[in-house]
């Protein structure tokens, strides 16, 4: 018999579940700590979907939102009532070695400097680009090596809707070609090796700077809050990435993210909906809370009192 | 042969006392090439050995160098007076003889949950107060000195005690993991103040405690007592992982090893030489090959939906890994068994033993040592693996120290791997070759019995 | 009573039932001092004791697997009918709240009153139920001991029933291997064939790029559909093939000279610290194999390239080839070591005393003899290659591209199987359900060159004596 | 060929009929018909590779653990077919033992080596029993003084002729109804080989046994009956004293008389 | 002990001075003296376990093998200290070949099993050469006929007599200066074994020849010279007719004409 809550999931939201696990665990006597597993959006979910009863999971943690196909998946064996509980938002920052150039990023230079091929002149050429200052003068004379998400990874959406789309739609040519191909033409990569794609988390990345000197990486705001020493951060569209500027919607780059709980659960596994609700409330991720100081963005007072209200609505999707 | 004497040409009989034949020439003429062959052969053997050796050597400095660091921790050595003014709490409730289990486990937890409404972190600040003069005015600076989990530490003990009440006790309290990193030098110190986790002000306080023998860098118990702490990172430890680390090797050793053993005697021994049994043959050493993760997809569709065994319990993790380990035991045992001389089996049979008999009182015997190698790499092997446990639930983060198989809990890997991904890399880059070190060490315990009973098995004939 | 006393007490009967067996055959062989016994008395008595806890065994097994569902049917059958139309909820967790108050344990809302009723009876179900299979079992375990008690003679073969049991049980040891495969197999057939609803099949094995995309990329707002990435399987294919063929490169000349040196030249005490010492590179964790490649190995195979003219990048297939082949180092040496020791020592006499070289001997004698367990060794260390992912993760680079250069990035199926099954795609997409593809394809591949490999090694095979 | 050589009052203990042997493709025994008479010393002799090893391990069942090797025709023993699947081979082993050609001790000490197979058939209660047992078979065997003061040495450090009365001693001391010795006197000096011919007389009280040999004044001192192979066929069978002074083929008398070849 | 029962106009192939060997703790050999004389054959004999095959196993430095064993004193052949570290041992045993007590054919083909030792050595550059040395060797030991249909088969699929000519023919194939045969026909019958006396009698016009067994007759047929050995020394040794006839020693004496015991 289980007694304890059960979550899994995005990688990017267990440092905050685990924390609030934690916090969770010490302040209520009555219930055992949560335990919170990894496993990727996609492996979370897909266990939380596996059915009803103790021997699945409670809550799965998403770096993204649930999918249609997922929900159908959920209730084809029996999960009815998922509730969407999103918790607040995560930055993603571009960073370089601290000894490397300072770099003020718009979206065009990463399109230009990943893409595969590249406009010019009204003709697309395969990209020429070997060094930052070829792209644009005030950029630091650095050689191109960007280290991006991986194709798994929630962070690679945001990148390529937030960078490289808006980035590439800057360019009159691509606007040009017709709308179907557009996607594919702004997504096409470089192989010459230039572009890594990373799929472990940010410490490979760090590691991956600390073999090359001239790496970009892309990392986690709250990653890089705790190794200010070792990388520095870019700006983007002359934006610094920080929490007032992500809440303020200025920093282009944040996502929100999210957890599901499992309504048929509430009831049966103590101490779910307890968790759930200690969650977003204010005290554990609010402004001034563990949770902020763990790196997550706070939601906002309004956003947060309906959140509140659904979980205790048992509302599902 | 007279000609013979008369030939004594040949440079490996200089001294003249050995005239060959003509064959005898011929060979001697091969041999310094031979022999060069022979060193050469010996050298490159040596040589392969060393270079083993050497690569342990590094992969060893490369771990310990970097791991041994994280075994001492800074603490602050404090004077905690526990205020009955701030510790107001009701008596410890006490069973009562028409009292139920459970009506009494209900009075207890509200009685805890009201110690759970104290503020330890006062008495940690009052306790701070005696040595930092300006502590006053520096109310958010105080509290980032000791780490969190500490107070939860002090809740304990006054729920285990409530008699410490209005006692004063010196505790050694662990400091916040960024002012170990600066103590240690692990963060360069010439750094502005932008790329500096501490506060100025924390950073003169900790200089000044550690140069009055206040701080001073402890052995680091709790690494070895605590379960994993993601909110208290100091407080972070290796006790919940060890042991469900140590439960699932159990699980392996006395669930791979005898099964592997089983089945390889079987194919080897009993099993009739036909396509039926190459095909298993085949698809053995292809399980070897399998991803271990997959081996986890297989583990939570059958032990976690099908036999209802509980997610994130190392009894789940020990049968998948036990699953994992199989193929590598069995074919070793396999390949060990296959060398043994057929004279042995003949020489039991002949005396009237079955065959059963034969192989357990003679083949057997003989094949230990390969079916211990087999086992020393299998729990190796197993012990290192985080991949499989994706999906049973157990790479997770786990704050509670299991108490048994059947009690959630995460794994050295995994604990490594969270560590290895935790964004205060100052911190946690030495934890983690600690962590390293210790799952190593464990690995050479339980490995350390095989070893010994490989080394007196092993005989040669 | 729980299912551990019961064993307990199961052993305990068995223990008696041992005593009697040998005592009643000692007798019966007294009685008939003319007639030889079949077995020696402690076969009976292991015969006798096998009848008393075999068929109860069963019997538990049964019923610690059916009862429950029985007693939750008898349950659910007892429940009023509206409260299940009108809870609206799954009659498994209905189910779960009772058995949670029948346990007394850890329910926090407040109990309805049917609920309370249900569990009352679940709870008197289940100690019944309980009573009931302790008496089954006593009697099971009678029975059994008295017939195989009184079935004792000098005529009755204990031994070969005991043998039997055994067998059976290294038999049914041995179907573990199999029934593991099978549920792999079936754990990923019926998601491939998801996969392959989306994706022709043509496009997955004969397809060159893989270029999965995100999910979703492209679905989102204000952008474009129909970009699903493509899912050629030959580029992984490839970078498997590369880094496992690099890693056996370094492992197997490496491995086995270190097993030749230590069974044969190297001094006692030298091999027995060397042995578990060098054993110890199986145990380290994958992750710090891949942080050593891809920190420390990388860029000096880098540099060294550079240093002799060739681009050889930082992370490659032939730097993860390379940590990956010290890895499994062991797998090669240790076994190795342990079989070639095997090999009898005539067969050296013979050959030394044909004026060989001790190499030679190794070589033409000793290796053959000994080689296939040697090719055991190979495949248990090709096989951990194949299937290894962390190292690959961090030092080959991650880039399935096509490419017949070691000295550049590549990805490999293990790791695109991880990436993709744990990553933060829709679990439904086929951005993530390629990952079973992937495995069952792997699957097949090693199962075809494991069935070259068998061929080989007995075409090869040596049977001394 | 030549079958029933014997007196009708004489019991017979084994029967061969028409037994062929394949390794293979190819043919080792070419159907041979014997009976084997209780209480009575057999030889077999014939040059080498002419299949009496091969015929010797037919008789318990040897044979089986040789992949290759196929059986054909029956072989009785107390009128019950050996090759009979009901029948139990390990039980038809511990009556019919066997010393094999090239001796084979176990990787074990001395002790062990002799007291595995009384062990093995629950021969002795008793430690005391054991160590009569080990220490008698030895006796018998003419081993006892040259390893009595190291029995706890493992049996494989003994020189060749020590190792042949090893595996001898190993096998009488289980007392098989049958024992077959596949030239048990091939590594033995003249004393050695003496101490053992005077124990198959001794065995012969109680046991019936088969013996290889290529000795012919061997065959002659120990055995009532001698049969001679010949490239797998059964050429002659009979009373020994009959084989060699009178032989009834010429190539059995080549044979004797050492003019074949 | 008796040395130097050799006439000085003999050439002196090897000599042995006080040569011990211990197993452990064991002393097997004490003390041993002898010469061994070019082209001679030399037959060494004694009750089984008196250390003849280990004193053989010192003359080609085979003892090197076992763990615990250790040799004292000193051997010479041509003059040269074979325990000498300096010297190779490699080319010792190809000049002193060795014929095992135990057969021992490696776990390969009858053809590969011979060819083995001249390919080792480089002593036939072509194939054609080499196919001639193995059928040469093969028919030296008496085995071709049976086995040249079979080449390509396992050594270790043969009769046990087979198997000991497959040795005998594997180590004459690389021709050395001594052989060393440890009862060479132990398994074999009278006309395989009178084959391999005359092989014997041929080899002797160019090479060395010691002959361990525990054949009188053989001894005295083929050898020159007896040596007789008992509990690990050298009582006897001498011209084969006059040990045999007129042995100087008691204990020689017993033996021979198989009294002792
Ligand atoms: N490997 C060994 N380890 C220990 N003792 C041994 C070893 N080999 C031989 N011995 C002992 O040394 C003594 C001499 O043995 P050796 O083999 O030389 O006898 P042998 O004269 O050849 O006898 P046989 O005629 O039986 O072959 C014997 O007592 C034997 O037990
Ligand atoms: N395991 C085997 N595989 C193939 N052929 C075999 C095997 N054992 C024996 N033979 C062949 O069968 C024939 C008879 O062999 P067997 O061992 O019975 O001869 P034998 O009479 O005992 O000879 P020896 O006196 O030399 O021991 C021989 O030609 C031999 O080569
Ligand atoms: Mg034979
Ligand atoms: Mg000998």
């Amino acid at each position: 018999n289980r007694d304890t809550v059960q979550v899994a999931g995005s990688s990017t939201v267990l440092p905050f579940s685990s924390v609030a696990a934690e916090e969770f665990g010490n302040n209520f006597a009555q219930f055992r700590t949560p335990v919170v597993g990894s496993g990727g959006s996609s492996g979370g979910l897909r266990q939380f979907c596996q059915g009803v009863g103790i021997n699945t999971i409670d809550i799965a943690n998403s770096s993204r939102a649930i999918r249609p196909a997922e929900v159908e998946a959920c209730k084809a064996n029996g999960v009815n009532q998922i509730i969407e509980v999103k918790i607040g938002y995560d930055g993603i920052v571009f960073a370089s070695r601290v000894d490397a150039g300072d770099f003020k990023l718009k979206p065009e230079h990463v399109f230009l400097a990943q893409a595969a091929q590249v406009p010019q002149n009204g003709k697309m050429v395969a990209n020429p680009y070997t060094n930052w200052n070829q792209i644009d003068k005030s950029l630091p004379s650095q050689s191109i090596l960007l280290a991006i998400p991986g194709s798994n990874h929630g962070t690679r959406e945001v990148y390529e809707e937030k960078v490289i789309l808006d980035g590439c739609q800057t360019f009159a040519e691509v606007k040009a070609l017709p709308k179907g191909d557009q996607n594919n033409f702004c997504l096409a990569m470089r192989t010459d090796g230039r572009v890594v794609e990373i799929a472990g988390d940010y410490t490979e990345t760090l590691a991956r700077l600390q073999a090359q000197k001239d790496a970009i990486g892309v990392f986690g705001l709250s990653f890089y809050e705790a190794n200010r020493d070792r990388i520095k951060v870019a700006t983007v569209n002359d934006v610094v990435p920080t929490v007032d500027n992500i809440i303020a919607g200025v920093y282009p780059v944040s996502r929100p993210l999210f957890f599901y709980v499992k309504g048929e659960h509430i009831g049966v596994i103590p101490g779910l909906q307890q968790f759930a609700e200690y969650f977003v409330s204010e005290a554990a991720s609010g402004f001034g809370s563990p949770l902020e100081a763990a790196g997550l963005i706070p939601l906002d007072d309004t956003e947060r009192a309906q959140i509140l209200a659904n979980i205790k609505a048992k509302k599902g999707l | 042969m007279t000609e013979k004497n008369m030939n004594p040409a040949n440079n490996s009989a200089a001294d003249g006392v050995a005239p060959l034949s003509k064959v005898q020439q011929k060979v001697a003429v091969s041999l310094n090439r031979r022999h060069r062959h022979e060193k050469l052969f010996k050298g490159v053997g040596l040589v392969a050995s060393l270079i083993s050796l050497l690569l342990v050597a590094i992969l060893f400095i490369n771990i310990f160098s970097k791991g041994l660091p994280a075994f001492w921790q800074s603490a602050i050595t404090l004077e905690i007076y526990f205020d009955p003014e701030i510790i107001k709490i009701s008596d410890k409730p006490v069973q009562r003889a028409d009292e139920t289990d459970n009506a009494f486990r209900q009075r207890d937890i509200e009685w805890q949950s009201e110690v759970g409404m104290i503020n330890f972190n006062r008495l940690i600040v009052e306790g701070l107060n005696k040595v930092l003069p300006d502590a006053n005015q520096y109310r958010r600076d105080v509290q980032r000195i000791v780490t969190s989990g500490e107070r939860f530490a002090m809740r304990q003990l006054v729920i285990d005690n409530p008699a410490i009440i209005g006692q004063t006790k010196t505790l050694n309290l662990l400091t916040d993991a960024n002012i170990d990193v600066w103590l240690k030098g692990n963060i360069d110190r010439s750094l502005p103040d932008a790329q500096q986790q501490l506060s100025p002000k924390v950073r003169e306080w900790v200089e000044m405690l550690s140069e009055q023998g206040i701080i001073k860098n402890r052995f680091s118990f709790a690494l070895f007592m605590n379960a994993d702490s993601r909110s208290s990172l100091a407080s972070a430890g290796l006790a919940g992982a060890f042991m469900g680390s140590l439960y699932m090797m159990l699980v392996v050793l006395f669930l791979a090893v005898p099964m592997g053993v089983a089945a390889a005697i079987y194919l080897e021994e009993f099993a009739p030489k036909n396509k039926i049994t190459d095909l298993v043959e085949v698809n053995i050493n292809n399980l070897a090959a399998v991803p271990s993760i997959v081996f986890g997809l297989l583990g939570a569709a059958v032990f976690i939906g099908w036999f209802n065994l509980p997610i994130s319990a190392p009894i789940v993790g020990g049968l998948v890994l036990s699953l994992m380990t199989l193929p590598t035991v069995i074919i070793a045992t396999r390949s060990t068994l296959k060398a043994i001389p057929p004279s042995i089996r003949q020489a039991a049979l002949g005396l009237g033993a079955s065959k059963m008999q034969a192989t357990f009182h003679h083949v057997l015997p003989l094949a230990i040592p390969g079916i211990l190698t087999g086992a020393i790499l299998g729990v190796a092997q197993a012990l290192g693996e985080a991949a499989p446990l994706l999906l049973i639930g157990m790479k997770s983060f786990v704050a509670q120290v299991p108490s048994g198989p059947f009690e959630q809990a995460t794994a050295l890997p995994v604990q490594i791997f969270l560590w290895q991904g935790n964004e205060l890399r100052n911190f946690f880059e030495a934890r983690t070759s600690a962590a390293i070190i210790v799952l190593l060490a464990l690995m050479l315990t339980l490995n350390g019995l095989a070893i010994w009973l490989r080394k007196k098995y092993e005989n040669r004939w | 009573m729980s299912n551990l006393s019961l064993i307990v007490l199961l052993l305990a009967l068995m223990a008696i039932g041992y005593q009697l067996g040998m005592v009643r055959s000692r007798r019966v062989a007294t009685i008939n001092p003319q007639q030889r016994m079949h077995s020696r008395p402690h076969h009976y008595g292991m015969m006798v004791g096998l009848w008393a806890i075999i068929p109860a065994f069963f019997l538990l097994i049964l019923w610690t697997m059916l009862a429950p569902n029985v007693i939750s049917s008898m349950v659910a059958a007892q429940l009023p009918a509206e409260v299940l139309a009108q809870e609206g909820m799954t009659a498994n967790v209905i189910m779960r709240r009772i058995s949670n108050l029948a346990g007394n344990f850890g329910i926090v809302a407040e109990a309805e009153p049917w609920e309370l009723a249900a569990a009352a009876y679940m709870q008197q179900l289940k100690s019944s139920s309980a009573a009931l299979l302790t008496g089954l079992m006593a009697a099971i375990a009678a029975t059994g001991l008295f017939f195989s008690y009184k079935k004792i003679q000098p005529q009755l073969r204990a031994r070969h029933q005991i043998e039997r049991t055994i067998k059976a049980v290294l038999i049914i040891c041995s179907t573990v291997a199999i029934l593991t495969t099978i549920g792999i197999v079936l754990s990923m057939v019926g998601e491939t064939m998801k996969f392959f609803s989306f994706i022709p099949p043509s496009e997955f094995f004969f397809g060159t790029t893989w270029n999965p995309r995100f999910s979703t990329t492209g679905v989102g707002e204000g952008s474009l559909t129909g970009s699903q990435g493509s899912f050629g399987l030959i580029p992984l294919l490839s970078g498997t093939m590369m880094v496992a063929g690099v890693a056996l490169i370094v492992a197997i000349p490496l491995g086995l000279m270190v097993a030749i040196y230590l069974a044969e030249y190297a001094p006692a005490g030298f091999r027995s610290t060397a042995k578990p010492i060098i054993e110890v590179l199986a145990g380290i964790p994958t992750i710090v194999y891949g942080f050593f490649a891809l920190v420390t190995v990388g860029p000096f195979l880098a540099d060294f390239g550079a240093s002799i003219g060739l681009t050889i990048r930082a992370t490659s297939a032939l730097t993860a080839g390379v940590v990956m082949g010290i890895m499994i180092i062991p797998f090669i040496s240790s076994l190795s070591d342990d079989i070639i020791t095997q090999v009898p020592k005539a067969l050296r006499d013979a050959s030394l005393g044909l004026g060989a070289t001790k190499s030679e001997t190794i070589r033409k004698v000793v290796l053959p003899a000994a080689l296939p367990g040697i090719v055991g060794a190979v495949l248990l260390a090709a096989s951990r290659a194949i299937g290894e992912t962390m190292i690959v993760v961090l030092a080959a680079g991650n880039s399935p591209t096509l490419t017949a250069n070691p000295f550049e990035a590549v990805s490999t199926i293990t790791v695109t199987i991880v990436n993709q099954l744990t990553g933060d795609n829709d679990f439904a997409s086929p951005q993530s359900l390629v990952a079973f593809a992937l495995g069952l394809t792997l699957f097949v591949i090693t199962l075809l060159l494991n069935v070259v490999a068998l061929v080989v090694v007995r075409k090869y095979r040596e049977q001394y004596e | 060929m030549t079958v029933n050589q014997t007196n009708s009052s004489d019991k017979i203990k084994m029967t061969a009929r028409d037994v062929k042997v394949f390794y293979g493709a190819n043919q080792a025994i070419h159907g041979v018909n014997m009976d084997i008479i209780e209480n009575e010393v057999i030889a077999f002799i014939g040059p080498s590779g002419c299949g009496k090893s091969t015929f010797l391990r037919c008789l318990n069942r040897m044979n089986d653990t040789i992949d290759i090797c196929r059986v054909t025709g029956s072989i009785k023993m107390d009128g019950r077919d050996i090759y009979d699947p009901s029948l139990d081979v390990v039980q038809l082993r511990a009556q019919v033992g066997m010393v094999f050609q090239k001796p084979n001790p176990f990787p074990k000490s001395i002790y062990e080596n002799i007291a595995y197979g009384p062990r093995l058939h629950g021969l002795a209660s008793r430690k005391s029993e054991l160590d009569d047992v080990v220490e008698s078979s030895l006796r018998r065997a003419g081993l006892w003084n040259e390893v009595k003061d190291r029995l706890d040495q493992p049996g494989t450090g003994l020189s060749g002729g020590q190792q042949q009365r090893l595996c001898i001693a190993r096998s009488i001391a289980v007392s098989p109804d049958v024992i077959l010795m596949d030239e048990p006197c091939s590594a033995l000096d003249p004393i050695a080989t003496s101490i053992i011919e005077e124990l198959i007389d001794e065995l012969k009280q109680n046991f019936t046994i088969v013996i290889v040999t290529h000795n012919m004044q061997q065959a002659a001192r120990v055995s009532d009956r001698t049969a001679f192979f010949h490239l797998g066929d059964l050429i002659e069978i009979g009373a020994t004293n009959e084989v060699f002074t009178n032989p009834q083929h010429k190539r059995t008398e080549d044979y004797i008389t050492g003019r074949y070849g």
